[in-house]
């Protein structure tokens, strides 16, 4: 991603290669902090109110955990894995422990310190990602090392192979901020540990009531102000492609709301507020892979198909096949990252300035790069898929089963495991 | 002395309160619960599950007073919460054996 | 508008005009999507805390619905009836769907991408603040199909009347960040609703306590943080400018705060947290029009007066005549924002690189000034008050009424309409 | 400290002495906002989530009203009193009221006024951290009065001392952010103020039940957002020393929260969502004094220290000694406000491009700079101590004594004092 | 006419009342209260503060029946909100007087 | 055997139960409930909108006990209960036919 992070700003921005730039660099540091606070503040409200209010403060817990135990995963090692001189797969251990790289060293026109903080915020957002599979049900011991295995067995190895100089970075996969590396990634993962872990006793059968709406809107509100450091900031610098990338995430998921909005009213006749979110959360995720890389009609389209694709999985797959996804981490976070990853090809603007290297910008072909793009999908998810079936048994096997007793579901995580209630009136 | 319970939709406590006041019957304790009757629950949505919510929020109010107020007491609550809709709720009349003040220890008759 | 930054610019930044400037890009972004968290997570749990809790979740909806909707009804044609080349009252159509606007284009020393998400977020906000006025009624289809054409035939103009080109504009009104524009326009918006659609039931006679002021006062608290953007912003780019709207916007909330304290522990000997936040807002609103144009007396005299008329608006002028402006929309946003919009002729330092071109910098007279703010508050007000009656009676038409029904009501719209709670305990 | 930020940027970024940089404008901005945010929303509700219900509303309104009446006394005279020329203890009167500082002046590559808001948070927030010890029986008014008159009286000349040229800057003390000023100052006007004005009723007998402890952890999550502009933001410009207090202030707390999870762990068998944002905010609080002067290891070092300490401050000092000190401001911020300002001489970086002038730098010698760390703290405490005894019989003699009546206290101070409650369902 | 007043687990709830819906036993009003009894509570943590936590979560049913139901009733609520571990509940009987049912003015047997 | 319904202030709830529990009397069950009476709620203030709350929250304690524990109950409650302002509440006892324990299915007097 370096080098294509050079090329980029070598277009858009005025800065030299080898000095510090203030603009760029506030950008990224107020881009990092606002990628921040997507976890501990936005994904934690937004999952912990969709939960049931007697397992809302583990949830808020398995949230912030992920986001404490993966950050410092990413320091220790996870870092150098996915960014250091390695093969096509994995990054090697030179900058253990950040071991080698000085608070004056730049990354462009920024410190490489915020770099790293950066791309440490993403690693730790997307194991948080993968608990709204599976609230309800599993240790917190358990999930606390799950996470830390995670971020350095599957996500660390993934970011280098598509952004870390690996090999479907150099086929020319075009992920702008995360689509495959982040979502498709974090859900997917959710969605195999759902299935090893189990349904929730009584899923089907109880109305499972969400703590509060309401305050899952303020969580998602909330990520979506974060999102536009997530995804702006992934221009790494503040340049005009920051502001295209910009001006894409906030226009998709305001149209997937109201896709959303217009499919509840279509099947139920009735618009939720949990609806709108949702489409806002999905439009979200479908821009990712694509926000710097598309005009309004894109944007447009993204945040439609994100919606439709978001509402069916939650709707109808999930109920299809039956696997108690709890928050639908794979309904939303893959299937509209897996959408804009895909649609990419066919959407991207047709201006060498925009596009990375690749088949597109190589040769004009939709197809060709459409073709690099199902690559990196499919491998993508075999790797996430695998390295999350062997990470859930290690961290399983450490603490003697990954799953609470049966009484300590019924009578709520909070109480049960941490003694503490989401509410006390 | 009797305890009367009314079971009434919580929209209309306000109304039944302040007829009940004004008759002087001042003491009541109120009580937020949930119902299960003829009335039929709302349906709710939750990411694509819709399920009826088949408990409906009620109040229940509980008052005690001496007997020759019972008449009156049912008869305002029965003025005051009927909508003529169903799921207007119900009330019973039991028997108490004795009341006790406690700011006073006065029992009986004027404790109520 | 435009003409204006640029002279701003020339003056108070050291942009080249046709340069990007990571400087000013930075600090637009992120003052944009400040902006972005005021309406969705700021303004939204500000009204739903003030809502009755049957209400709560709608009201939240009510506020998330008109910004998605607000947002993108900006991007497909707002922009282009506010900025593009027009008449003296409206825009052309020529950037409908923002048809011919590169992201290589600049405003100034940053991306016209961003300055366009930036005006969005004015926009969306506006309408979202008008549902103050009215929750607790309104059928939610309603409303979704109002603010839709409201943001174009209602706020484009009066954007494009005072920022865009048109003629308050020329006539050299002074409106820093919105006082008209946004919150008087939003504000008598509310109030002609809620004259409009009536009052809720049982209005007066029952006590409406608010779900959760602690709520509503994280909701003031991002407010503040959001304004910032919106204020600071408004110098459109990281400036001396940007620096002076940044203190004012701090110190004539605090002290609005604390005279609101003040009034009610004189009039109730109470002091309540509403009341706080409720300064806080109006502080907000009032320094909005004069935030780049006063220095600390000016910020005093603004925040002493905005919480005054405030005050006496919510206290006695609602009671006066008996209208239910529910959250105070009119009584905040419209009072306070007209208090400043007129103060600014009296309080504006007599700095030539601060004012704007308009009578007080071309000949001194604060009293021609004043005229021209009178003026420019009137004609805003007679626009708003007939194009929103005119919008009402369009949505209400195509949904069969704009009210709910009696029943919903009294259920609360929460479930009634959303089917959905606010807390689940 | 304005000769020490001209020498930092002298090397960290390409700014020349009077000229305006808008990357550095933009981040000293933005890093005001973000600690804006920190007080009303994040403090506020961190320490409201761990009050029982029936005073959680009143530690919103306590902390708000300190933060608005605090920020205004900076600008009324805070501000000449701690940052004008003055004498060794305090600064003078000439810029009461910012009286002789015009919107143009640059404090280094960016406005004074900036400057003079950054700081004002940094009062504001101070004087809001000791309501913490002191929630749930203090009369509203008596602290309001309080805060204002602490900000002139304790406040400024601390910080006059540590950063505005007084003898203690001379010194050469290390304090990047604030461990003294802030969090030892604070923290230690609470446990004085807790100890004047006694328990609360029913204090170790009675459980006392945190209203909400996921609201605490979203307050957590705010405060973690918002120090980034606090500790980074304290580098006074978007350079590579912001890069590195960004990250330090990114990982101590990660490495803080772990830490208090395993202790609780080891000592009661469970680990709860307070231990873990606990932990969070020891380890900001510890690495607050030391955010640009370590590297990784010392982050690591800081944030295991600071969760132990506080660990201990909470769970035995507090026991041991029996004050009641209700939200842990001393117990969490002095003390790891303490041992980060004490541990900084040991873990400091030794490059003269970070360190300010004093021992350490000069000769070397960490021991050297020990004793001057440790004068500090001493000096800081004494003068906190003295301050905060007088000012609180200052405003307890104002308002006829600071503790409110028996009956208010078991009511409750929301009901009782402001008339609202934090939730009505 | 009989009330029963029966103190179960609230996770119980779901089950009991399936049971009596089914068994046409449909008119119940449920109440969250907080029980103690045997069962001992678990303990919580605030801030290195251990407590116990004595009063745990239960749900109160109360049914009104005529007498005939007062049989079945009980059973089917000793079947399903059994679990076999201390702090079940109980169930209570009582005499009530007069059933009102506020929609129509029925009284006695028809409105119960 | 009976059931003693008692109403009382909030905050002393803890002092009645440690009382009730130190002589014996365990099985108690506690609900949260909204009392209107001869106290004076306060005034709360709305964005200038003042009004009184005439219902203040009480805690109404449900003990069901064998015929000779009432006496003893009464009198805890009446000692530890007791503020002598207005507000206290009141207790009421009245009869309860049948107590069914639902774990074992004991019944009557060794069921409460
Ligand atoms: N037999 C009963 N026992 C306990 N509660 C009852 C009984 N019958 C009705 N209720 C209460 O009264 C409420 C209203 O009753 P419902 O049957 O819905 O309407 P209606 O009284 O108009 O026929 C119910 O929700 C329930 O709370
Ligand atoms: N005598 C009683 N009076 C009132 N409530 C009681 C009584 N005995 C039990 N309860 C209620 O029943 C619940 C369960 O009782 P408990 O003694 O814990 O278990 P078990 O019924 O299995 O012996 C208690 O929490 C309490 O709410
Ligand atoms: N007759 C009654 N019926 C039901 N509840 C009552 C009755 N009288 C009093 N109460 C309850 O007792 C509470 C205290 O009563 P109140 O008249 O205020 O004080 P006191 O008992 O000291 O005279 C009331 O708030 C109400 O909940």
């Amino acid at each position: 991603m370096l080098f294509k992070i050079l090329s980029i700003l070598g277009i858009a921005s005025f800065a030299f290669a080898g000095e510090l730039n203030t603009g760029d660099t506030a950008w990224m540091m107020i881009s990092t902090a606002l990628v921040l606070l997507m976890t501990p503040a936005g994904l934690a409200m937004f999952y912990a109110g969709m939960t049931r209010s007697k397992n809302a403060l583990n949830t808020t817990a398995m949230v912030a955990g992920a986001f404490v135990v993966g950050f410092s995963a990413w320091i220790i090692a996870g870092y150098s894995l996915a960014f250091s001189d390695g093969n096509a797969f994995i990054g090697g251990l030179k900058n253990i422990f950040l071991n080698g790289i000085s608070w004056k060293d730049l990354s462009g026109t920024y410190p490489t310190y915020v770099f790293i903080a950066f791309q440490g915020m993403f690693a730790a957002i997307t194991v948080a990602i993968a608990s709204g599979s599976i609230i309800g049900r599993m240790k917190y011991v358990t999930w606390l090392i799950f996470a830390f295995i995670w971020i350095l067995v599957v996500y660390a190895p993934i970011a280098h192979m598509v952004w870390g100089g690996g090999f479907l970075m150099n086929k020319g996969t075009l992920d702008f901020a995360g689509g495959t590396v982040v979502h498709m990634n974090g859900g997917l993962a959710g969605l195999v540990l759902a299935i090893l872990i189990g349904k929730r006793k009584g899923y089907g059968r109880i109305a499972f009531k969400p703590m509060s709406v309401m305050l899952a809107s303020l969580g998602a509100a909330l990520l979506w102000f974060g999102w536009f450091g997530f995804n702006a900031g992934s221009a790494f610098g503040a340049n005009a492609i920051a502001g295209l990338a910009f001006l894409t995430t906030a226009f998709a998921p305001a149209i997937a709301a109201i896709t959303w909005m217009i499919l509840e009213y279509i099947v139920y006749k009735r618009i939720t507020l949990l609806g709108a979110i949702s489409g806002i959360v999905a439009g979200l995720v479908g821009i990712t892979p694509a926000a710097g890389f598309v005009n309004m009609f894109g944007a447009l389209i993204i945040g439609l198909g994100s919606s439709i694709i978001a509402f069916w999985g939650v709707v109808w797959l999930k109920k299809k096949f039956g696997y108690d996804d709890a928050l639908d981490a794979f309904g939303v976070h893959f299937l509209a990252g897996l959408y804009g990853a895909l649609a990419v090809a066919f959407l991207a603007i047709k201006d060498n300035d925009l596009l990375w290297d690749g088949p597109l910008k190589a040769t004009g072909s939709r197809l060709a790069q459409f073709g690099v793009q199902l690559e990196s999908v499919v491998i993508v998810s075999i790797y996430t898929a695998i390295g999350t079936v062997l990470v859930y048994y290690i961290a399983s096997l450490i603490t003697g089963g990954a799953r609470v007793s049966e009484e300590e579901e019924i009578e709520g995580l909070d109480e049960a495991i941490h003694g503490e209630k989401s509410i006390n009136l | 002395m009797k305890k009367i319970e009314a079971i009434i939709k919580p929209f209309k406590l306000d109304e039944v309160k302040e007829a009940l006041i004004e008759s002087d019957i001042t003491g009541i304790t109120v009580n937020e619960v949930k119902g299960h009757g003829r009335q039929q629950g709302h349906t709710e949505l939750y990411r694509g599950a819709e399920y009826v919510v088949d408990f409906l929020p009620k109040v229940k109010l509980e008052i005690f007073v001496n007997d020759e107020f019972v008449d009156k007491t049912v008869e305002i609550i029965l003025e005051n919460a009927r909508t003529g809709k169903i799921g207007d709720g119900k009330i019973f009349i039991s028997h108490v054996e004795e009341a006790i003040r406690i700011r006073t220890g006065e029992r009986g008759h004027d404790a109520v």
